[in-house]
């Protein structure tokens, strides 16, 4: 199996490098939340696919789990930080987020 | 006389400073009376422990060759007794002189606190708690100077803590590579040869202990503290205790920690710094109107003597450099006390405002001129005794240059005290002060112990000589060395000290020409003087305000007096003050700019991060 | 039952909503803080007994059988477990009088149990990504408590934060996973025996790196800071003290160390770039904070500035520099927790943050000035108070270990810290006093009792350091000294 | 494998579209998509339990908050993305995807591994004997990210 490892790893890093893209280029608060989701996905594929290489597939699975629950989490307080963030400034360009600074 | 006795000469002090504080406004007689008392005590275990010598406490602490270790020997116990003395003097004085200050409480117990971390920092045998005292001592600086009470005392406060701080923290550094290259931090088993990474260790103790004792270029903060400060604060800080310590602490880095050879390179490199001190300073000190400062000034150049005596590494000039540390911190403390005292009553030191205070203030006068003559190196005071030692170092070292720098200084001293001394006691009064009566007992009687001091250490050297400075030479000096500095110590008839009297000859004379050439009446020779005869002469032809002489006969040295002030001093303070600030702001404007609060930017940040360290640690691990 | 550490707090936080609804102040403020105060009195009493023999290894078991919970308590863990027990207690001491007008106490508490729970467990967890889980719980709850204020600023700051953190976290899966695949382990003692065995090069370099991200952003290392200063002043003043004083040092300094030196060794390049990350931090991030005018702002700065500190003297690996590390680590969660709950005393007598506003606030507030005095004096390492010591080590051991040039950086980060801490003494609590602060009064009651206990702490260690060091810090500082020994020997289950 | 390679490729495909697509509620949607093509791939793996969770609470219930957050600040104002970005990063990601497909092989024979036994058991003894402090942890994130959301969206008192 581990001869495939490269394959899913090429993905992951394709998703992850996908994700910090949109980070970078992005302005819309959403849209940055789907970056980071999508970085995420690439995470739990790398971890999945070397659980799998090592023939660990099930403590691989279980760490999977557990990052996904974190991840509806962190997704859950972030979007209720964006919907605050449109009450409070009307918008959703993260380019009027720099009041902080210096 | 136990061990643990040790701890008395540091804890008393701290818990007296404590309850000092703590005394309410009302009952300032019981605390002045604790204080006297306090230091009383102190006094009385000075002696005791003189007697005693050898003991030592040490615990184990941390491990790590961290111990706090108290050590008490020959040097040690001579410096223990020295601050004690002087904190007495200053307690006695303070009771006074302090009694109406606004934060008067605040400043006695820093006096005491102080007294506690310089006591210990005499004592200590290991280096950390040999540093954990000495950073004490700049807390206490910085608050002394900041409860001022003047608009700038904040500001000179920061100054001096930031210069002392940067003096304080080289020491650290030297202490840490002279801990890895000796390989122990007990101070007593640390012997090494200046090479190498040690010499770099040499210098940055050097610069710690000679930044503490006020050496150029880590000086500017001390005449400016003069103005800013309590006077009670100069004569007891940087003109004692100071000294003291940083001068017992360059002795102890030059004779014990690392074995200095005459005319090895950190000599010279010694010798270079003190004569640098001694003229620059005392050129400095020619030009200022102000009594205090003028003091200060010349409690740097002073500080030159010592540094060079100790740098000749030869016995006469290192036991020359510890007797005149002893010496300088007495008049030096009696001159700022008279100027203390002179403030007490007139209200002011301005040396324009002053004059003809001899007949209201006889007893201040006299302490005033004795000092003064004593700084002066005249004979047969301690300064001249003490000045000849290094002046017979220099010499024996073969570096005549180090030599003339020091008679160089000697004039200018002596001529700028007549200067002093004669617009503040001479001359006619000014209608700037009123009628003042001589100030009380508790400030005149430790002026007067000063003075006194001063002459007996002179006329009887034999004793400060044979009981102090001696035994701390004697382990240092070759077997079988002569090592009897007593025999012609007094002695005028030799090259050295006429080429001495000769620089005296030669202030006067400079003071003589000044006068002729501004053809004034020296009616000041009518005036009856309970001095010595050639000061009175010397005083007696210089009619005007002591400025004259510059003014008309020398403006060639005001010239370059001012200019050094302008081109060495006032860089140096522009280095410390506004330099570092300005590249410290325009580094911290760029770095501010950076953070434009845009998150894409800071996420560059972080990526770029990581690969640079991907790479760097790839890299280094090849 | 080390396990307590964590599973206590989280019950109480589950309880706490339920606790609000009967009582809307009382009952939150009294659970919290009882269940803060056992925890210090349980790790600091208890603690030294239960790790007088070695580590303690604990695997929980339910009904007979083993879970796959398994705790370590060693002296470094026990030693952490201590200084966020002793911080989290003063500054929920300091909430029940603080959070007063921010509302719903119940849920703030609950939030703030969450986030101890989660460093707790942080600290006691025996395998990496048990470490990046609990990571995460604190960083959520901290997510929030950031933006508890609800105020625009609070919000851009905690928003900032989450989405720099979750993008730092993702790369230290990334990097758990590089070592998984390595290794095949998880655990601290078969990744640190395997690693020895497979002597890995460049991959382990990559994942040392994606490590250093993962809880270098945590620490808030320069470069990857940018968070913190926006975050740190944004939040409430007690959750300030404890981002500052406990969360950076927690799930950065702890994390980063404990899988440095004890799982992956310490290796030359690995000490170098620490030395370098640390430098860095301290001396750029000192030159910024003298330039802030904002009170809080300027002890975040020095926060990343001390941070640096830390990092520096562990990165030296001599015992000598880890014992000065950790001490020093201790002592800055004191301070700074100390530092910024008196700031906040001042943002709430007064209503703002602004250096230049304030002035001669000393008359007024008298304990709120001399307790911020005795914080600033100690992280400028001023004797006798503690912060003097952890810097001496420092630079001692920087000295001995042949890194003069790193001392003298440490250096003049000691004379900027000391700047710029004078600077807002002067300007906020000396002078003469601004006109219009005539009316402030002093905190009250629990916010300066909070902030008295701080600042007799600090005072205390500083006299009592040598017993300090040798209790608390040695034990801790021997366990990381020991190295991949430490854990490969005695972890096994 | 062929199959698994082309769901992969559709996963990036998908992903790059959530985030290139204009329209939020699109993305949203192609996020969605993204997720249970992801599922499939765990299932295919033979990760049954993890592409469960990845459909279900990914695909199910973070698309459910997405499009409720899109609609709940939905009213006017779009954010006027960077058109210079729009050109410059995909060249810059389809240069990645080469380098990628170059290196990636080659680096992975690299990466030194230490051959390790199996494990045994079925996924709830592993997840029970294994990794039971991270269900602790779970909980414990659940419970701050319910708090965390408890907080934002909380009445403030008015006294005071």
């Amino acid at each position: 199996m581990s001869n495939t490892w490269y394959l899913y790893l090429f993905f992951a890093a394709a998703l992850v490098f996908a994700g910090l893209l949109g980070l970078l280029a992005k302005r819309n608060l959403i849209k940055l939340l789907i970056a980071i989701e999508i970085v995420g996905k690439g995470v739990s594929l790398l971890l999945l696919s070397t659980g799998l290489a090592k023939a660990h597939i099930l403590t691989a699975q279980a760490l999977v789990v557990t990052y996904i629950v974190i991840e509806v989490s962190l997704v859950a307080t972030a979007l209720a930080l964006i919907i605050n963030i449109r009450r409070q400034t009307g918008g959703l360009d993260i380019r009027s987020l720099t009041r902080l600074k210096g | 006389m136990t061990p643990k006795m040790l701890l008395l000469p540091v804890l008393l002090p701290a818990v007296l400073a404590v309850a000092l504080l703590l005394l309410p406004r009302a009952l300032r007689l019981v605390r002045d009376a604790l204080a006297v008392a306090g230091a009383g005590v102190l006094l009385y275990y000075g002696f005791l422990f003189f007697s005693v010598k050898d003991l030592r406490y040490a615990v184990p602490w941390l491990g790590m060759g961290i111990d706090f270790d108290l050590r008490l020997y020959h040097f040690s116990s001579f410096i223990l007794l020295a601050l004690a003395g002087f904190l007495f003097l200053i307690a006695v004085y303070a009771t006074v002189k302090m009694k109406d200050a606004p934060r008067g409480r605040e400043f006695m117990a820093y006096v005491f606190l102080t007294a506690a971390f310089a006591n210990g920092a005499a004592l200590a045998n290991n280096f950390v708690p040999l540093v954990f005292f000495w950073e004490g001592l700049l807390v206490t600086l910085y608050g002394m100077i900041a409860i001022g009470g003047r608009p700038t005392s904040g500001r000179t406060a920061v100054k001096a803590l930031l210069i002392a701080g940067f003096c304080d923290f080289s020491l650290i550094l030297g202490v840490g590579l002279l801990w890895s290259v000796a390989g122990t931090a007990t101070m007593s088993e640390i012997a090494v040869e200046p090479t190498g990474l040690a010499a770099a260790a040499f210098v940055l103790m050097m610069i710690g202990a000679a930044g503490k004792a006020g050496a150029m270029p880590f000086h500017t903060w001390i005449p400016d503290a003069a103005v800013d400060a309590p006077v009670t604060f100069m004569a007891f800080l940087p003109a004692a205790f100071e000294k003291l310590l940083g001068i017992y602490l360059l002795a102890r880095v030059s004779l014990d920690f690392f074995k200095l050879r005459p005319g090895g390179a950190m000599s010279v490199l010694l010798m270079i710094v003190g004569a640098a001190t001694i003229v620059l300073a005392v050129l400095m000190a020619l030009v200022q109107k102000d009594l205090k400062r003028l003091l200060s000034y010349h409690a740097v150049s002073q500080v030159g003597y010592m540094i060079l005596g100790i740098g000749t590494a030869v016995p006469v000039g290192i036991a020359g450099g510890v007797f005149h540390m002893i010496n300088h911190a007495m008049y030096k403390s009696g001159l700022f006390l008279s100027a203390g005292s002179v403030e007490h009553r007139a209200g002011t030191t301005e040396l324009k405002k002053l004059g003809g205070l001899r007949r209201d203030m006889p007893l201040t006068a006299l302490g005033f001129v004795v000092c003064a003559l004593a700084i002066s190196g005249v004979w047969p005071l301690n300064g001249f005794v003490s000045k000849e030692m290094v002046f017979h170092g220099a010499l024996e070292t073969g570096y005549t240059v180090f030599a003339v720098a020091a008679w160089i200084g000697a004039i200018f001293t002596f001529a700028s005290f007549l200067k002093a001394g004669h617009s503040v006691f001479f001359g006619e009064r000014t209608t700037d002060v009123p009628e003042v009566k001589e100030s009380p007992a508790a400030i005149v009687l430790p002026i007067l112990v000063l003075a006194a001091l001063c002459v007996l250490f002179g006329v009887y050297n034999k004793l400060p000589l044979d009981r102090l400075i001696t035994p701390v030479v004697a382990p240092h000096a070759e077997a079988g060395a002569h090592l009897d500095f007593t025999g012609h110590a007094l002695d005028l008839f030799n090259v050295v000290a006429l080429i001495s009297v000769g620089c005296l000859v030669l202030a006067f004379l400079i003071h003589r020409h000044g006068f002729l050439k501004g053809g004034r009446k020296a009616y000041l020779a009518s005036e009856p003087f309970h001095g010595l005869p050639g000061i009175r002469q010397a005083y007696d032809l210089a009619e005007k305000r002591v400025f004259d002489p510059y003014e008309q006969g020398v403006k060639a040295l005001q010239g370059l007096s001012l200019a050094l002030y302008k081109a060495v001093d006032r860089p140096i303070d522009f280095v410390f003050e506004k330099a570092v600030t300005a590249a410290g702001e325009k580094f911290t404007g760029i770095l501010k700019k950076a953070h434009n609060g845009h998150y894409a930017n800071y996420l560059a940040w972080c990526l770029a991060g990581l690969v640079i360290l991907a790479g760097a640690i790839g890299l280094l691990a090849k | 039952m080390i396990i307590l550490f964590v599973v206590l707090p989280l019950v109480v936080a589950g309880l706490l909503p339920l606790a609000g609804k009967a009582s809307k102040r009382l009952l939150p403020d009294l659970l919290a803080n009882a269940t803060l105060l056992f925890l210090v009195a349980y790790a600091a009493v208890a603690g030294r007994a239960l790790i007088a023999d070695g580590p303690v290894l604990q695997q929980t078991t339910w009904l007979g059988e083993a879970l796959g919970i398994r705790l370590v308590l060693d002296g470094f863990s026990l030693f952490m477990l201590v200084v966020v027990a002793l911080v989290g207690l003063a500054a929920s001491l300091f909430s029940i009088d603080y959070m007063e007008h921010y509302g719903a106490k119940g849920n703030f508490y609950a939030l703030y149990l969450v986030m101890i729970a989660g460093m707790n467990g942080l600290v006691l967890a025996s395998d990496l990504f048990a470490v990046y889980v609990f990571l995460e719980v604190a960083a959520v709850a901290s997510y929030a408590l950031v933006a508890y204020g609800l105020g625009r600023d609070e919000l851009e700051a905690a928003f900032k934060y989450l989405m720099l953190s979750v993008v730092a976290s993702a790369f230290l899966v990334g990097g758990i996973a590089v070592v998984y695949g390595m290794t095949g382990g998880l655990d601290f003692a078969a990744v640190a025996m395997a690693l020895k065995e497979l002597n890995a090069g460049p991959a382990l370099a990559v994942a040392s790196a994606l490590f250093l991200l993962g809880f270098g952003l945590k620490a808030a290392l320069i470069p990857f800071h940018a968070w913190l200063p926006d975050a740190h002043p944004s939040a409430p003043a007690p959750i300030s003290a404890v981002l500052s004083g406990l969360l950076i040092k927690v799930s950065g300094v702890y994390a980063l160390t404990r899988v440095f030196l004890n799982v992956f060794g310490l290796t030359p390049a690995l000490s170098t770039v620490l030395l370098w990350l640390g430098a860095v931090s301290a001396v750029a991030a000192a030159f910024l904070a003298l330039g802030q005018k904002d009170i809080k702002r300027m002890l975040a700065y020095s926060s990343i500035s001390q941070v640096g500190y830390v990092v520096l003297a562990i990165g030296v690996g001599t015992p000598l520099g880890i014992a000065g590390g950790l001490f020093h680590l201790f002592n800055h969660a004191l301070a700074k927790g100390l530092l910024f709950l008196t700031s906040g005393s001042v943002q709430r007598a007064t209503g703002t943050r602004d250096l230049d506003a304030m002035g001669g606030l000393a008359k007024r507030m008298p304990v709120t000035a001399a307790t911020n005095l005795v914080g600033a004096l100690s992280i400028a390492g001023v004797p006798p108070l503690n912060g003097f010591w952890s810097k001496l080590i420092i630079i001692v051991a920087l000295v001995q270990a042949g890194h003069p040039v790193f001392a003298a950086v440490a250096v003049l980060a000691s004379v900027l810290t000391l700047w710029y801490y004078l600077l807002m003494q002067r300007k906020a609590f000396f002078g003469r006093l601004n006109e219009t602060w005539a009316a402030v009064r002093e905190a009250p009651f629990w916010m300066t009792a909070s902030t008295v206990l701080l600042a007799l702490l600090c005072v205390g260690i500083g006299i009592l350091f040598a017993s300090t060091v040798t209790t608390w810090v040695r034990p801790a500082a021997d366990v990381l000294a020991d190295g991949i020994h430490a854990v490969a020997g005695s972890w096994g289950f | 494998m062929i199959l698994q390679t082309a769901l992969l490729a559709v996963l990036v495909a998908l992903s790059v579209l959530a985030i290139a697509l204009k329209d939020l509620l699109r993305s949203a949607i192609a996020l969605a998509l993204a997720s249970l093509v992801l599922g499939i791939v765990f299932f295919r793996m033979g990760a049954p339990y993890a592409g469960v969770f990845e459909i279900s609470v990914v695909a199910g219930l973070i698309t459910v908050l997405f499009i409720l957050t899109i609609a709940l600040t939905k009213s006017g104002d779009e954010v006027r993305e960077s058109k210079l970005a729009n050109i410059v990063f995909p060249v810059v990601f389809v240069a990645f995807l080469a380098i990628d497909a170059l290196v990636m092989k080659r680096l992975m024979g690299k990466v030194p591994a230490l051959a390790r036994g199996g494990e045994a058991g079925t996924f709830g003894e592993v997840l029970w004997k294994g990794r039971t402090l991270d269900l602790v942890g779970q909980i414990a994130v659940i419970l701050a990210g319910v708090f965390a959301v408890l907080a934002l969206f909380r009445q403030r008192d008015k006294h005071e």
